[in-house]
């Protein structure tokens, strides 16, 4: 999570559920917590109870909307508005936490004088190629430091970026954690302060009605109650969720609630924080051990085609000269260690040459292309349903028709394994099952109750799931899968003596088996993630154990510690009501360190008090000499609040005594990210890829680095704002979860108890939107895009909210679930058909919050009408442009 | 004697003889209410858990009766869920139960119209063979333009949100080892 | 406080009376505990259908629903203190002509109010039960934690419960026969109904549906203890200005003797599906079977009126 | 949420319908013939008219045997009949009435099998004793069966429903003797007919415009259908009966079998007007929202 990565350093939430009953004033923007997070809701509920302010910002009232003490409802897509209004709110009437900015932020840099802000480039940071359509990110950086490269080479994929740019960015020329240039009194013209100041100025409360949608008084109550609520006294948290984060501004809707809980000095503290809440069991586990092309085990980089010909210019990029990511070094060898054993040395550095090369974009969607292309030939799905949870579903499926072979792994048949005899390309003829040549392997999975395991939940928090009962016939855990499949590719190719076989032959795979069915340790396997010395077989207690020389092995070092001094940490489960506080330490692991409030050296003023009585959490003890508190201190624990660092110090010892981040290389949190992020250093309002309306800031519409797929025919895209033919797609359309189901429906359209709760896919229209079309309640609705065509049932509500914009036009949002398809106890047409595959270009998640859709009513055209009706309406949409 | 007994248990008879005259209470009582116990209590053992759905993370109890999941609720020493459950959670039971629950291994051979039965063994072997066979027909040493690239480009591998971070550690690292980079799941945020 | 009926046959068995108060000011209407009912009583689903009603599809209690989770969408504010909103149309109301979106002079006015209601619906264990005073067989009896239980192996299915309960609370359950039935049943044919989990209270477990509330919108206890906990909570809300707030089924005086499973709403019960003045028939039965004695002794002397007269 | 004055649920219905069967409404009419006829049968031995006597003790002993077997159909689980004699409750209608209908269909019978062999006097007698103690309380308590309910229409009748059930008994008792009883000895028959249906429709009169509102569904849908059936049928039948019934045999058959056709109506007309009442939230808020009004306080139990 990069928005939070580059913010503070760590990409996970800053806070846990459990401290959101300490809030003041809980703001719940981008997610709809009690329809998908119920059980964690209880918190924010306490927190009501209490007397907390609970304001929920979201296109539609939901179930969250509520509970709320407040709901403002804002078009989709606006979020950046909207933040980007509170900031200049506090900026303009100087309501921000001052001496928290000024300590603990980078508010008091210089930035470089070659940097233009989008303020004066209407719409464009400096920097931007037209051609490759993307920044060269050097004019960004702090005034007075090199971006230092390896020998003078440039190019994509050369700076740190995404998730693991929480470190590298600014590191040559700190000293002492200090950048070279910086105004405390935060009055230089450069300084990030101001910049900030004139980038969000013209983000008035009239703006913000005018773009989002709401009224500025409603916009204005938000401000003030933050605020209000905000500062050494009280706390204010934010959560978010997907609603963020799947927009071509995914990234940047999250860094702009970073900069306004900065500046209202809300992070690291009780009470406080952004409360980042994840979908999936193990999503972050996922991130943190990741199941992702670009990023190893504890975010290190995965190298890259076009940089670091050698090891040491890798490392070096990496290593940043001051904070924990100074040690970068020695968290990479020990993953080599761990992953290749002996046969990875300091000679052969690591086997560094030898590993996988990735580009700027290998992600999911990417590899949707490349199928369509015909370069993919095989593919493995575990536990992941793209056939009806990806954005443009049709791509995905005739993707898979194109491939040799493809292997699905799950508890039931999803879709994604019938696609070849039951998916809408069959029935619409697109498709035919006997010309299809992929070959499908479908392997049934064991359940959480099948196997051991640790899940990572939405607060990093590792909790150890026991095995219940045997798995039946063939079922297996991916645990059993993979460790076997590793064996017998290792057995084929033992005897190799090709190149291309070195590192799998190198790699370490040998963890002890169990059962009849030879299942694999799982406790073996975390043992190696958490890490051990070598030679003595000691399990460390933690990274700063982790060494350089290849003496140390660790499979992920943020991880590391999880099972010190041999027990599996993240299995404990001692009693909530048997601990002492309501932070429960002893309740499982979290990484970094079992520390569960992050970056809480950020409760205790610079001096390292409590920033007041009731918001004591973590704090300085001058007769013990270090910091102590109901946590685990996120900070050195003996280092005083005086500490200046000397010029020769380095990584961790060249952070400060009052500088709480210390995972960023000045120890501070970052305001303005000047490396780490492709689409600029502070977040801009841009219209959604898809929307009916112009930018009302900029000539630049919408995110210029967005990915798109121009040249891609199972992508096409509507037209757009002003441009004639977008009058075919005129309404906003979001698409969402709802509490009965999850995700695209394999684990609950498959169990009777709740498939009977949300039996059919329904639309959710205004009874405005159904008097303008002919919509009737109960009856049935045509939604279409370029891309599909679906069908819903039809649910008029006044909770979908008409907005009135600036020119006086109303607009209209549809709201789409998106849990439904071909398969299980209930069907329906998949939402997610209807969406285009233009990604954040951080992270290249889709944008399936907000893109635009046209509605009538009535059942959609069956069989080969379907494609014909789509593709009719998107011929005249665009021969109007042409 | 017989007879008598019969007698005893009649509720007519009981409920002069237990002051239940409206025959509303104790004199109805039925032998099975008598003997009532719950379900959780009959477990041959009960095992600590985690929510598969979302990530929130709530604990779970599995009880088990005769190897199979007899019964799975909130448990209640989860400081983050404190015993309570979503509609998903405490219908886990029922989803590792879906009547739709696949147990054998299913094949589809190229261009076929069916479904065909497979071993597990075979079909781990076939996998295995696959990715040799493709990764060895399409392995690059280095990129067009000469960059070092060492891996595969023709095959990806999906998932890991819903898996155990043992599993995402072993999937990487042999898809790593592999040279396969596409590697990808839903944590795109 | 009144005992309930039958309660005191127990003697010594005798438990503290148990019940629900569920409080909807905090539901988050996420149908927990729906689910965890049906999971631990093991009820089968009974029918994918979908209504159109806001995000209700179970629609009432019965056979197979022992909790019901109601969805209520107004534009009333939840706060008296709050601004009132436009109309909330019903859908079955025709959409008005006039339109519902904010006018152009209202870019820049608070958003209007809204509010959706939820609340759990479950049998209300009545401290009198009709369904319980007018079962033939013993099927339904108070047991001795003070709840009301249909007994499954004494039940024959007459239905006469059925229309007795002013909540239409219990039905007959017309999917396939249980196990326990004989092989030459069609239909299970016997009356099912919230047991409050009493093999759960047996256990000394909390009921399923209270366990699970992630809110705890349902909360399970001695009864004294509920009532006195929602008192303080209805004073609560009442300070803080919610509209609509009242304790329903709270009072033991009322025409049920006050239900063992009470509620906390924000409008008037029938908008919830709820009779707004429930009584239990049988209050009224001793004058029935007067009413009755006089009816047949009538129809005696009426037949011997028929042979006073002209003899053959 | 608010339609036509009153709110609800999306319209959905508080109470459940009843879920009994056609038995049910059959049974009321048989338990009837068989508790009135009973009285007739003993009263018409007492007053010396043998034959009227005789037939009428069959016709009572086949009702009474027809009835259980109603009631039994009717069961969700038939094989636990027996359960209804597990206890004795007075507060369920129906538990009492199954015991009446134990005692009475047990006492005709034997009475009459004792009848057709002609032996055993006393026992006989004693039999006839019972079956006529047992008859009135069988040919009523079905009112109060359905009155002690929550539904509306039944409830809210619950001071009709017993007199009403009662004369509707007596003139089906008294019209199925005149079909099989000699014109000659058919006049206390014939007149008990007469009478029952002249009291039942009195009755009905006083019980709907008692019910106000709550009572309507006598006048819609298939209760209305039934009830207007029941008038027109018995009406006729009693008129034939009392103007040609002493004449013709034939008269006496045809008007006996439409009281009887009427009776059944009528108790049909009342099972389905239950049904429509529970059907519609209506009735249930607004004789509740009323009787708040009426009484200025909510309900309390007193009882």
């Amino acid at each position: 999570m990069p928005g939070l990565g580059t913010s503070f350093g760590r990409g996970g939430a800053t806070t846990f559920q459990q401290d959101l009953q300490n809030a003041d004033c809980i703001v719940i923007m981008g997610s709809n917590m009690a329809e998908n997070h119920p059980v964690g809701f209880q918190w924010v509920m306490e927190a009501r109870e209490r007397g907390a302010k609970v304001i929920h910002v979201d296109p539609r009232f939901t179930r969250t909307s509520a509970m709320a003490t407040k709901h403002v409802g804002i078009r989709a897509g606006s979020d950046i508005a909207f933040l980007g209004g509170i900031a200049n709110y506090i900026l303009e009437n100087d309501l921000y936490f001052r001496e928290y900015v000024q300590h603990y932020t980078n508010a008091p840099v210089i930035i470089d004088e070659e940097f233009v802000d989008t303020e004066d480039a209407d719409g464009l940071f400096s920097g931007w190629d037209p051609e490759a359509g993307r920044y060269d990110i050097e004019s960004w950086r702090y005034e007075g430091m090199e971006v230092h490269g390896a020998a003078g080479q440039r190019g994509e994929g050369f700076e740190p970026r995404g998730e693991q740019s929480g470190h590298g960015a600014a590191g040559g020329g700190l000293k002492h954690g200090e950048p070279p240039a910086e105004d405390p009194e935060l009055e230089h013209p450069r300084c990030v302060l101001q910049i900030l100041k004139r980038h969000f100025r013209r983000y008035t409360p009239e703006l913000v009605a005018d773009t989002c949608g709401c009224s500025a008084e409603d916009f204005l109550e938000v401000c003030e109650t933050l605020v209000a609520n905000s500062g050494r006294e009280r706390t204010s948290a934010f959560c978010y969720a997907v609603g963020w984060t799947q927009h071509t501004t995914g990234v940047q809707n999250i860094r702009t609630a970073a900069i306004v809980q900065q500046l209202l000095g809300n992070i690291g503290r009780p009470g406080g924080g952004i409360m980042a809440l994840r979908g999936h069991a193990s999503i972050q586990g996922s991130t943190d051990i990741p199941t992702l092309y670009n990023i190893l085990p504890g975010y290190l980089p995965m190298p890259h085609t076009l940089s670091y010909p050698t090891f040491e210019n890798f490392v070096g990029a990496n290593t940043s000269p001051t904070g924990w990511w100074g040690k970068f070094e020695s968290y990479w060898v020990s993953l080599m260690t761990a992953y290749f054993g002996e046969h990875a040395t300091k000679e052969n550095d690591w086997l560094f040459g030898e590993l996988p090369r990735i580009d700027s974009d290998n992600s999911a969607y990417f590899t949707v292309r490349q199928m369509l292309e015909g370069n993919v030939r095989g593919y493995i799905i575990a536990g992941e349903n793209p056939a009806v949870g990806h954005a443009n579903g049709k791509a995905h499926r005739l993707g898979l028709a194109k491939l040799d072979w493809l292997v699905v792994r799950d508890l039931v048949e999803i879709e994604s394994a019938a696609f070849w005899y039951e998916s809408p390309e069959i029935e619409s003829g697109e498709l035919k099952t006997g010309e299809i040549a992929t070959e499908v392997f479908f392997l049934p999975a064991a359940a959480h109750t099948e196997k051991d395991g640790s899940f990572t939940n939405t607060q990093r928090l590792l909790q150890w799931h026991r095995k219940a009962v045997e798995p039946k016939q063939d079922c297996r855990s991916e645990l059993w899968f993979y460790f076997h499949l590793g064996r017998r590719i290792k057995q084929k190719l033992a005897d190799s003596d090709e190149e291309r076989d070195r590192l799998i032959k190198a790699m370490r795979w040998e963890y002890p088996t169990h059962s009849a069915v030879e299942e694999p340790d799982a406790e073996a396997v975390l043992q190696e993630i958490s890490g051990r010395e070598i030679v003595s077989g000691k399990f460390l207690s933690g990274y700063p154990e982790l060494r350089d020389d290849g003496s140390t092995l660790c499979g992920c070092w943020i991880y590391s510690g999880c099972f010190a001094d041999g027990i599996n940490q993240t299995a404990r489960r001692k009693p909530h009501w048997e601990q002492a506080s309501y932070v429960a330490p002893d309740w499982a692991w979290a990484w970094p360190a079992n520390r569960r409030l992050i970056y809480n050296r950020a409760s205790a003023d610079p001096e390292g008090n409590p920033w007041s009585e009731r918001k004591r959490y973590v704090w300085w003890d001058g007769d013990e000499g270090k910091w102590t508190g109901v946590d685990v201190p996120d900070f050195k624990e003996d280092k005083e609040p005086g500490y200046v660092p000397p010029d020769d110090a380095e990584a961790e010892d060249a952070i400060a005594g009052d500088h709480p981040f210390v995972m960023q290389a000045d120890g501070r949190a970052w305001l303005y990210v000047a490396q780490g992020l492709e689409d600029g250093p502070l977040p801009t309002h841009y219209e959604p890829h898809e929307s009916p309306f112009t930018n009302q800031l900029y000539a630049q519409r919408a995110n210029p680095r967005r990915q798109q797929n121009k040249d891609l025919a199972e992508d096409p895209y509507n037209p757009v704002a002003d441009e004639p033919g977008a009058e075919v797609y005129p309404y906003v359309v979001t698409t969402y979860r709802l509490t009965e189901h999850h995700t695209a429906g394999g684990m609950t359209r498959t169990v009777p108890h709740l498939a009977e709760l949300q039996p059919e896919m329904f639309c959710e229209v205004h009874p405005g939107l159904a008097r303008e079309v002919g919509l009737e309640h109960g009856g049935w609705a045509t939604i279409y895009t370029s891309r599909s065509a679906i069908e819903a049932r039809v649910l008029v509500t006044e909770r979908m909210r008409p907005l009135r914009m600036k020119d006086g036009r109303t607009v209209h949002q549809v709201g789409l679930p998106y849990h439904w398809g071909q398969r299980g106890l209930v069907t329906g047409d998949s939402a997610n058909d209807l969406a285009h595959m233009a990604l954040d270009p951080n992270v290249h998640i889709q944008e399936v919050k907000a893109f635009t859709c046209g509605i009538r009513p009535g059942r959609r055209p069956r069989g080969p009408e379907l494609p014909k009706f789509v593709a009719e309406l998107r011929e005249q949409a665009h021969s109007e442009t042409t | 004697m017989a007879l008598s007994k019969l007698l005893d248990s009649w509720p007519t008879l009981r409920q002069l003889r237990e002051g239940d005259p409206l025959g509303v209470g104790r004199a109805v009582q039925s032998p099975r209410s008598k003997t009532l116990t719950a379900r959780i209590d009959e477990a041959d053992h009960v095992v600590g858990s985690v929510c598969p759905y979302c990530a929130v993370g709530c604990g779970q109890l599995v009880y088990v009766k005769d190897g199979d999941v007899a019964h799975i609720e909130g448990d209640p020493a989860s400081p983050i869920s404190r015993g309570r459950l979503c509609p998903k959670g405490q219908a886990s039971r029922s989803y590792v139960q879906s009547p739709l629950r696949e147990y054998k291994v299913k094949y589809r051979r190229p261009y076929g119209t069916e479904w065909e039965e497979l071993s597990l063994d075979d079909a781990m072997q076939m996998i295995a063979e696959r990715i040799v066979a493709t990764r060895a027909e399409t392995w690059r040493r280095q990129t067009p333009g000469g960059a070092p690239a060492n891996r595969t480009m023709a095959i990806g591998n999906l998932g890991g949100a819903t898996l155990d971070n043992e599993e995402n550690y072993l999937i990487k690292k042999l898809m790593t080892a592999l040279g396969v980079v596409q590697v990808e799941n839903q944590a795109r945020i | 406080m009144s005992a309930p009926d039958g309660l005191l046959t127990y003697g010594d068995e005798q438990q503290k009376r148990v019940g629900f108060f569920t409080d909807t000011s905090v539901c988050i209407g996420c149908k927990a505990c729906e689910v965890a009912c049906k999971e631990w009583n093991l009820i089968p689903a009974d029918g994918n259908t979908w209504t159109g009603e806001s995000y209700d599809n179970t629609s009432a209690l019965g056979a197979n629903t022992w909790r019901h989770v109601a969805f209520i969408e107004q534009d009333k504010p939840v706060r008296t203190d709050q601004d009132g909103g436009t109309a909330l149309r019903s859908r079955l109301e025709a959409p008005a002509d006039e339109p519902s979106a904010p006018g152009p002079e209202d870019r820049g006015a608070p958003s209007t109010a809204l509010r959706w209601l939820m609340e759990s619906d479950v049998c209300k264990h009545c401290t009198h039960a009709a369904c319980l005073d007018v079962c033939p067989t013993g099927a339904l009896f108070r047991t001795e934690f003070g709840t009301v239980v249909v007994q499954q192996d004494i039940c024959n299915g007459c239905g006469y419960c059925v229309p007795a309960c002013p909540f239409g609370v219990l039905d007959k359950r017309h999917l396939a026969p249980a196990p326990d039935l004989p092989a030459f049943a069609k239909e299970d044919g016997r009356v099912w109904k919230c047991t409050l989990c009493y093999d759960r209270l047996k256990g000394g477990h909390e009921p399923a549906c209270a366990k699970a509330c992630p809110t705890k919108s349902i909360q399970f206890g001695p009864l004294d203890e509920l009532r006195e906990h929602a008192d303080a909570r209805l004073a609560k809300l009442t300070d803080d200005g919610w509209n609509g707030a009242q304790l329903y089924g709270r009072d033991p005086e009322d025409g049920v003797g006050g239900f063992g499973a009470f509620f906390l709403l924000l409008d008037e019960p029938e908008v919830y599906g709820l009779p707004p003045d429930p009584v239990v028939t049988t209050r009224d039965l001793p004058e029935m079977w007067t009413n009755m004695l006089a009816a047949a002794g009538a129809l005696v002397v009426g037949v011997a009126a028929t042979f006073v007269g002209r003899r053959s | 949420m608010s339609e036509n004055g009153f709110r609800s649920y999306y319209g959905r219905p508080i109470l459940k319908e009843p879920t009994w069967t056609w038995e049910i409404p059959t049974y009321f009419f048989t338990g009837g013939v068989a508790g009135a006829s009973a009285v007739l049968s003993t009263t018409a031995q007492l007053t010396g008219n043998e034959k009227l006597a005789r037939t009428a003790l069959y016709i009572g002993a086949a009702a009474d045997l027809v009835s259980p077997a109603l009631l039994i159909s009717d069961l969700g689980r038939p094989e636990r009949f027996l359960h209804m004699l597990r206890v004795v409750k007075v507060t369920s209608p129906m538990n009492i009435g199954s015991w009446v209908l134990l005692v009475s269909g047990g006492a005709s019978n034997t009475a009459a099998a004792l009848e057709l062999v002609g032996r055993l006097k006393p026992v006989k007698l004693l039999a006839e004793g019972v079956s006529t103690l047992a008859g009135p309380l069988l040919a009523t308590y079905t009112g109060v069966l359905v009155a002690d309910t929550a539904v509306p229409v039944w409830h809210e009748a619950r001071r009709e429903l017993p007199w009403i059930f009662g004369a509707s008994a007596a003139a089906s008792a008294g019209a199925a003797a005149s079909m099989f009883v000699h014109p000659r000895d058919a006049g206390p028959a014939r007149r008990l007919a007469v009478a029952g249906v002249l009291a039942e429709g009195a009755l009905m009169q006083v019980m709907e415009r008692r019910l106000g509102t709550i009572g309507e569904v006598y006048r819609q849908g298939e209760a209305g259908t039934f009830s207007r059936a029941a008038k027109g049928l018995a009406t006729a039948g009693a008129a034939l009966l009392a103007t040609r019934g002493r004449k013709s045999r034939g008269a006496a058959v045809l008007g006996g079998a439409l009281v009887c056709a009427g009776e059944l109506s009528l108790r049909w007309a009342v099972f389905k007007a239950g049904k429509q009442s529970a059907r519609d939230p209506k009735y249930v808020v607004e004789s509740q929202r009323q009787r708040i009004e009426r009484d200025g306080t909510k309900a309390t139990t007193k009882r």
